[in-house]
């Protein structure tokens, strides 16, 4: 046992101070995407759509709806579309009610409408 | 869908019915109705000590490997007063991983039945929101077709630092900042 | 001078009873009547006991008697007064118990008065005032209860547990015999009275040999290990009232023996014989309670945990002893006093015990622990009567097994008293083998009653017991008397220190009740402690809860919900601790003692992982037999065969030996 | 002690005789998968041959076909055979008409478990009507939607596992879970228990099967890989390699050598925080509070190693159909891994060095080498109880075929043993990483997605030496590239049949969560 009093002596405080302050290893998580309104169209909304294994993206009309709950961050409709999509950096997702979790998009890229 | 009127009507009291099944829908129903101003009174029901039981139906044991690290020296979950407890009996919050499986049905509600209220019941993970598994005959595709979710933790698995915050948000620590993210270019990243 | 008359009373009683019960044993108003009878000399005999307690020995009575035999002599002492009324309290219960028990019939009847007639004759043990008196009264009573466990001879093993019986009944005898022989032949009387005054006179060795042939004679009768092997076998084989009988009362005739041989008649003696004593008597309490761990047969159980407590209450006439030895005769009187207490206290519970699993069989068909369980629901007037006993033989406040253990256990604490430190060491021993002992057999009765009445039912014949119609009364009596023997301790002391003022001469009494309801062993400057204020005290402690509950139940609203299992389908009886997996623990740690022979069956030792059933057994050897009594009936049955040649059936030759043994006694006579 | 697998052994002895008496046509190439198709009658004497022949071990059993919709669809029952010593794999399929197929538990023992699942999800069953367990579906309770099969249902509903299970004499049972202690998978024990030690021990590993093989039907290969490593997260690259592989060979398609290296290096990284997370997890059962912190921090650092190399914590989403979607971040990994493979060192060291620990490991849980080979246990388990099996060094792919490897073993079996094997791994993983990435580990794709999902349909075998053991994968696609059948088999299937095995030798209640940490298997992997 002094030896393992002595290591975590030695080893010092790794805990981090979240969330009383942000931890940096947040910036490595996977996390759900972010939409360019501009940048969709609805074949790039239903190519989106085609390419999300987990059901989070619908095209409602003019509306692209965005389940966040059901988005795995898996990073397909990125590859999909650079252009329209970015990784939103947002890990704090927790919800009281399934409805904050889905986001409607408008889809404001021209030949939209 | 209000969790509430989910667990209640399409708590079609699942396929094995049994009086104390369905007498207990109803119960759940009622605590799903106060379960905002319970997570509000949260902090004045439980002190600032919160005791968590996890439920595993059919996870892919990577959200079970996340829970298991918050109690790790990186996370340690205790020094903001929140404690594993295997007991349901003692425990205040059912953390659930998977997307509760049909043949897990029973277990799933005795062990909510099992604890005391005030309860929360905290859906974590992808599966659990319906994400990775639609409804179908192994599988009832979310949490909330069974349970009265109080909190939704998305995430594949959701990080320890994820789910710290949903266990804040749970006892009304932290607020939930979702609700007004559009994940839209200009709101997604402020 | 109305012990005497209220005994003979007794006795006249169960005569009636005996005549009754073979006019109309095949009725049931006859068995009422009978057991009416019964119960009336019980009274009568509980009174006469009491009486003696108070009033001392009485007179030497003789009546009729020959010049061959010599005269039949009745003396109440208040040395057997104890057992007296001991066997007074076991009639009664059991009259009460019998009507519903048995059912009419040629076998019950026969039963019945052979019964009553073991009363009898044990009544004539214990007021035996004259050697002959004493051998008759005691081989009468042998041969009844052997025909009382042949209650039902077709069965299997009942024969062979009532020929152990006999077997070791006999053997017995003849050393007792013997014993009397040397006795009276040294002192020139076959009057116990005088024997005992002139004890004197017998030299020192012929006295030691004259208490070891006592101690192992007596022995056999009160199972002292290793001479216990009967109880096991016969117990189980007799009818429930029959083995109440048994060990309520018969075993105790036994204990009876030993004292009177260690008290009144050869008192002083050395030291070793006090060692001697106590040592087999922790040894028996030791050994009788590791294997009653391990029987699931209820009434074996119980037969084993009597061999335990014959042993407590040896281990203290043993410590008597020694401390007599060493001057000491105020602990010396008080060991006496708190070893007759627990023979009281054992008689009650164990009596009550084996009536209760006499129930338990007639509403379930069996009394294998392992096919019983969830009976507490099905049974609740057994459960609690079940459950006083309990409480009593696992020695716990506030019932009568607590108050006589703490009382013997305080005198052996005092063996410093001694002076010679080996011998307090020894006794010390003795008082920590005891208190294992005591653990023990908290852990036997936990498992005793909890598998059996606790759970679920583990067969079919279980989960459909019921009590209607079984036999309550006379259980439900002991009960009480259980309670009141520890409630009332303080004035049972007194009555008994009145008794060993007479019978040892010591006065406890000043010492042992300052007035306030207070016990304390022998010496003021020890300990003592208020049985009577405990048990309101612990009353007291459980109404706090109950008060809290009833306080507090309008504000808490609850939420009733099945037990926490883990979240699967349901539990299964094959999933609760059964009596075996219980004492798991005692096998594992005393390996040694047990030399348990394990057997394993699994079905998944097939090599691709197969399922199927599983079957455990870890069955302790049979040590005793196997090492000690199988050899002793080998060597009987060489020697038989040498004596065989002399019954050649040859008339001449039998005319010789006739001829021969009256030329032989002649000329001894002519000597 | 660690055995240097020579980089190629040359064809064992006979091996040609079995194969061609088999019916392999010279035709068949020597690629690394030989596929021989044996006719239903002559199965059973092709199993026994090839149960005899010492360099074939039984590594998978799975039909196919069997479609209740189309009429007179037969069901194909596939043995996969590892050659080890001649790196091959032996795929024997043959056609089985009507309900009944030749006992192969009988000669073959590991075959038992698959025989079950067969049964239960194509109907069909081995001949001398043993029974069997249940393993895959759980029980239909009540009413409600009938469980969707992959093949036709089986006639009557097989029995409960070790049903009528019947305690007999002074044992009883134990019941533990489903829902267990906090933070682990659900998964039911029935104990059958003294009273102290453990005389029988079997588990209903049905409560989480989700349908994995059967949701894949008729998904493309890189849909369904999104299943594939969400079936078991802790087991995601090892799962998806094999599947990447299997679909690859069904497609004809060979992904670059940087991609196959990016592939092992995160193959590596798996190993390494799965064999740190056990060993928090041995700390954990035996009570070290201080050690499970220790190996917590490596544990905890090697998953933001991962996020940082590969984008995911579990690296999630790195294999891909004919390569890989992202490549290592190989910067950030020499940066940060010797730090982090250092804190797991440490801790290792400082573990063996503390006696209450080392001792609650020695002596339990044994398993012998005889069982571990009779039930075809596979991986690090296999490995602690003296069999030198790894599927890098005895069926390389690239890009393990270039380096050799040295296969960590020990001999007694025990969790010490296991131990010892899951360290020595480590530093083996931590020795590779540094090899491929020096040989360059990058992203990259043979061709365009749309292009693959064009193929027309075969079949394909793929492996990978997951850190559980060997995972193994079949595909058949369709013409339009669409997954007819897919047929999963990670490790943890292989090796949670030893577990109660070990579990039963001389060990009591205490020991066993020791033993489940020591074995590191996942529910989720075995129903899957």
């Amino acid at each position: 046992m002094p030896l393992w009093f002595a290591r975590g002596l030695r080893r010092g405080v790794v805990t981090t101070r979240y969330p009383a302050r942000p931890d940096p290893s947040a910036a490595e998580l996977p996390t759900p995407p972010a939409f360019r309104p501009d940048a969709l169209t609805r074949e790039l909304a239903d190519r989106l759509c085609r390419v999300c294994p987990s059901w989070a993206l619908t095209r409602n009309g003019d509306v692209l709806i965005f389940d966040v709950g059901a988005c795995t961050a898996c990073g397909r409709c990125r590859e999909a579309a650079p252009a329209a999509v970015t990784a939103s950096g947002e890990f704090e997702l927790a919800a009281t009610d399934p409805a904050h979790l889905v986001k409607r998009i408008p889809l404001l890229g021209e030949g939209a409408r | 869908m209000n969790p509430a009127s989910a667990a209640a009507d399409s708590g079609k009291p699942a396929p094995e019915a049994s009086p104390a099944l369905v007498a207990s829908t109803a119960h759940e129903a009622s605590t799903a109705e106060t379960a905002d101003a319970l997570r509000h009174s949260v902090s004045r029901q439980f002190g600032r000590s919160l005791h968590i039981r996890t439920l595993d139906t059919g996870s892919c044991a990577a959200c079970e490997q996340e829970i298991r690290l918050l109690t790790a020296p990186h996370y340690d979950l205790h020094r903001l007063g929140f404690f594993f407890t295997p007991a349901p009996r003692h425990a205040d919050l059912l953390m659930v991983t998977g997307p509760m499986i049909r043949a897990f049905d029973i277990a799933a509600r005795k062990t909510y039945q099992a604890m005391p209220g005030p309860k929360l019941v905290v859906a974590t993970g992808a599966c659990a929101l319906g994400g990775v598994y639609q409804p179908d005959a192994f599988t009832h595709g979310t949490v909330g077709e069974t349970l009265p979710v109080d909190v939704w933790i998305p995430g594949c698995p959701p990080s320890p630092l994820a789910l710290l915050h949903g266990l804040l948000v749970a006892v009304d620590r932290l607020a939930a900042k979702v609700r007004d993210l559009t994940f839209t270019r200009n709101g997604g990243d402020r | 001078m109305t012990a005497l008359p209220l005994m003979s009373g007794a006795a006249a009683a169960w005569g009636a009873a005996a005549v009754l019960a073979l006019a109309g044993g095949t009725s049931r108003p006859g068995i009422r009547a009978c057991c009416a009878a019964s119960g009336l000399g019980g009274g009568a005999a509980l009174a006469g006991g009491v009486y003696s307690l108070l009033s001392g020995n009485s007179q030497v009575v003789t009546a009729g008697g020959s010049v061959v035999v010599g005269t039949l002599q009745l003396q109440a002492t208040s040395l057997a007064g104890v057992f007296a009324a001991l066997l007074g309290l076991v009639a009664v219960a059991t009259a009460a118990f019998v009507p519903r028990y048995h059912d009419p019939g040629r076998g019950t009847a026969l039963y019945l008065a052979v019964y009553n007639l073991a009363l009898l004759a044990s009544l004539a043990v214990l007021v035996a005032g004259g050697v002959v008196t004493f051998l008759v009264a005691w081989e009468t009573m042998a041969l009844l209860c052997y025909l009382l466990i042949l209650r039902r001879p077709r069965r299997p093993e009942v024969a062979g547990g009532a020929f152990w019986f006999l077997a070791l009944s006999e053997t017995g005898f003849v050393l007792i015999v013997a014993a009397f022989v040397i006795l009276a032949a040294k002192t020139h009387t076959m009057q116990l009275d005088l024997i005992a005054s002139r004890a004197h006179l017998v030299p020192g060795a012929w006295r030691d040999t004259a208490y070891l042939l006592a101690l192992t004679g007596f022995g056999f009768k009160a199972g002292l290990v290793p001479l216990h092997v009967w109880l096991p076998e016969a117990h189980p084989v007799a009818p429930a009232d029959g083995s109440a009988f048994l060990s309520g009362l018969v075993v105790k005739l036994g204990v009876y023996g030993i004292t009177l041989f260690a008290f009144r008649l050869l008192p002083e003696g050395p030291a070793w014989r006090g060692v001697l004593t106590m040592a087999a008597g922790a040894v028996t309490a030791a050994i009788g309670i590791l294997y009653a761990l391990n029987e699931r047969d209820i009434k074996r159980f119980l037969a084993y945990s009597t061999i335990e407590n014959i042993g407590i209450i040896v281990t203290a006439f043993g410590a008597a002893m020694t401390f007599w030895a060493y001057g000491q005769r105020l602990l010396w009187a008080f060991l006496l006093l708190a070893g007759l207490y627990h023979v009281a206290n054992h008689g009650t519970y164990k009596t009550l015990l084996f009536l209760e699993a006499g129930v338990i069989e007639h509403a379930t068909g069996t009394r294998d622990m392992d096919r019983l369980g969830g009976l507490a629901r099905r049974m609740p007037r057994a459960s609690v009567i079940t459950f006083a006993g309990t409480l009593g033989i696992a020695a716990l406040p506030p019932f009568n097994g607590f108050v006589s253990e703490w009382l013997i256990f305080q005198g052996l604490f005092q063996g410093f008293r001694t002076g010679s430190h080996l011998v307090a060491i020894l006794i010390v021993l003795a008082a920590a083998t005891l208190g294992l002992t005591s653990g023990l057999a908290i852990y036997a009765f936990v498992r005793g009653y909890g598998i059996p009445f606790l759970g679920m039912p583990r067969t079919r014949q279980a989960a459909a017991a019921s009590e209607k119609r079984q036999p309550v009364a006379g259980p439900a009596l002991l009960a009480v008397a259980c309670a009141a023997l520890a409630v009332g301790a303080p004035v049972v002391l007194t009555v008994l220190s009145r008794a060993m003022r007479t019978a040892t001469g010591v006065t406890l009494r000043p010492v042992l009740l300052p007035g306030n309801l207070t016990v304390i062993p022998a010496h003021t400057n020890f300990s003592g402690f208020s049985p009577t204020y405990l048990t309101v005290f612990l009353l007291a402690v459980l109404a706090v809860p109950a008060l809290i509950y009833l306080a507090g139940r309008p504000r808490a609203d609850s939420v009733t919900v099945p037990v926490w299992d883990g979240g699967m389908v349901a539990f299964r009886p094959r999933m609760q601790y059964s009596a075996m997996t219980f004492s798991a623990p005692t096998r594992v740690t005393f390996d040694a003692l047990y030399r348990p022979s394990v057997s394993v069956s699994r079905a998944s030792d097939d090599p691709a992982g197969r399922s199927g059933p599983v079957h455990y057994e870890s069955q302790p050897a049979p040590v005793f037999d196997r090492y000690l009594y199988r050899p002793v009936i080998r060597c009987v049955e060489w020697l038989a065969d040498f004596i065989r040649p002399i019954q050649s059936g040859d008339v001449n030759l039998y005319l010789f030996y006739v001829f021969a043994a009256v030329l032989v006694a002649y000329l001894l006579g002519a000597l | 002690m660690t055995a240097v697998r020579p980089g190629l052994a040359g064809e064992a002895p006979g091996l040609h005789g079995l194969l061609s008496e088999l019916g392999r046509d010279a035709a068949a190439g020597d690629g690394p998968v030989v596929t021989v198709s044996v006719a239903g009658p002559d199965l059973e004497a092709a199993v026994r041959r090839l149960a005899a022949f010492p360099g074939a071990r039984l590594a998978d059993v799975f039909a196919s076909g069997g479609n209740p919709a189309i009429r007179g669809d037969h069901v194909v029952l596939r043995l996969v055979w590892g050659l080890d010593s001649d790196q091959r794999y032996l795929v024997t399929d043959s056609v089985i008409e009507g309900e009944r197929y030749p006992q192969l538990s009988d000669i073959a023992p590991a075959a038992f478990h698959e025989e079950c699942e067969i049964y239960e999800q194509f109907g069909i069953r081995p001949e001398g009507g043993k029974p069997l367990n249940r393993v895959a579906l759980p029980p239909q309770s009540g009413p409600g939607p009938a469980l969707p099969r992959l093949g036709r249902a089986p006639a009557e509903p097989p029995a409960e596992v070790h049903a009528p299970h019947v305690v007999g004499g002074h044992a009883f049972e134990f019941p533990f879970g489903p829902v267990r202690q906090v933070g682990v998978e659900s998964l039911y024990y029935g104990l059958v228990t003294s009273g102290e030690e453990i005389v029988d021990l079997y588990l209903f590993t049905w409560h989480k099967h989700r349908g994995v093989e059967w949701r894949m039907r008729g998904r493309t290969p890189r849909e369904a890989l999104f299943h594939v490593e969400r079936t078991e997260g802790l087991g995601a690259v090892g799962a998806g390699w094999a599947f990447a592989a299997a679909a690859e060979a069904a497609l004809g398609v060979d992904p670059p050598g940087q991609a196959m290296r990016a592939r092992a290096v995160a193959l590596e990284l798996e190993r390494l925080y799965n064999h740190a997370a056990a060993t928090a997890a041995l700390c954990q059962s035996t009570g070290l509070a201080v050690g499970q912190a220790a190996a917590e921090i490596a544990l905890e650092r090697l998953l933001r190693l991962n996020a940082a190399a590969f984008g995911h914590r579990y690296l999630f989403g790195v294999v891909d159909i004919g390569g890989v979607r992202r490549g290592p971040d190989a910067t950030a990994l020499r940066r940060e891994l010797p730090g982090a493979y250092g804190e797991l060192r440490h801790a290792a060291d400082a573990l063996l060095a503390t006696n209450s620990f080392v001792d609650r490991l020695e002596a339990t849980g044994i398993l012998t080498q005889e069982a571990a080979r009779r039930l075809g246990i596979v991986g690090p388990v296999a490995r602690a109880t003296g069999l030198a099996t790894d599927v890098r060094a005895d069926h390389p792919a690239e890009p393990y075929a270039g380096c050799p490897l040295a296969v960590a073993g020990a001999q007694s079996g025990d969790v010490l043993a296991r131990f010892q094997v899951m360290l020595a791994e480590a530093a083996e993983s931590v020795r590779l990483i540094g090899e491929f990435l020096q040989a360059g580990a990058g992203p990259g794709l043979t061709e365009s997605p749309e292009g693959i999902a064009g193929r027309a349909g075969r079949s394909g075998l793929g492996w990978a030496e997951s850190s559980r053991g060997e995972a193994l994968a079949w595909v058949a696609l369709d013409g339009s590239g669409r997954i007819t059948r897919a047929r999963l088999r990670p490790a943890s299937v292989r090796n949670w049949r030893g577990f109660d095995d070990a579990c039963r030798s001389q060990n009591v209640f205490t020991d066993i969560p020791i033993i489940e940490a020591s074995f590191w298997l996942t529910v989720a992997g075995t129903s899957r």
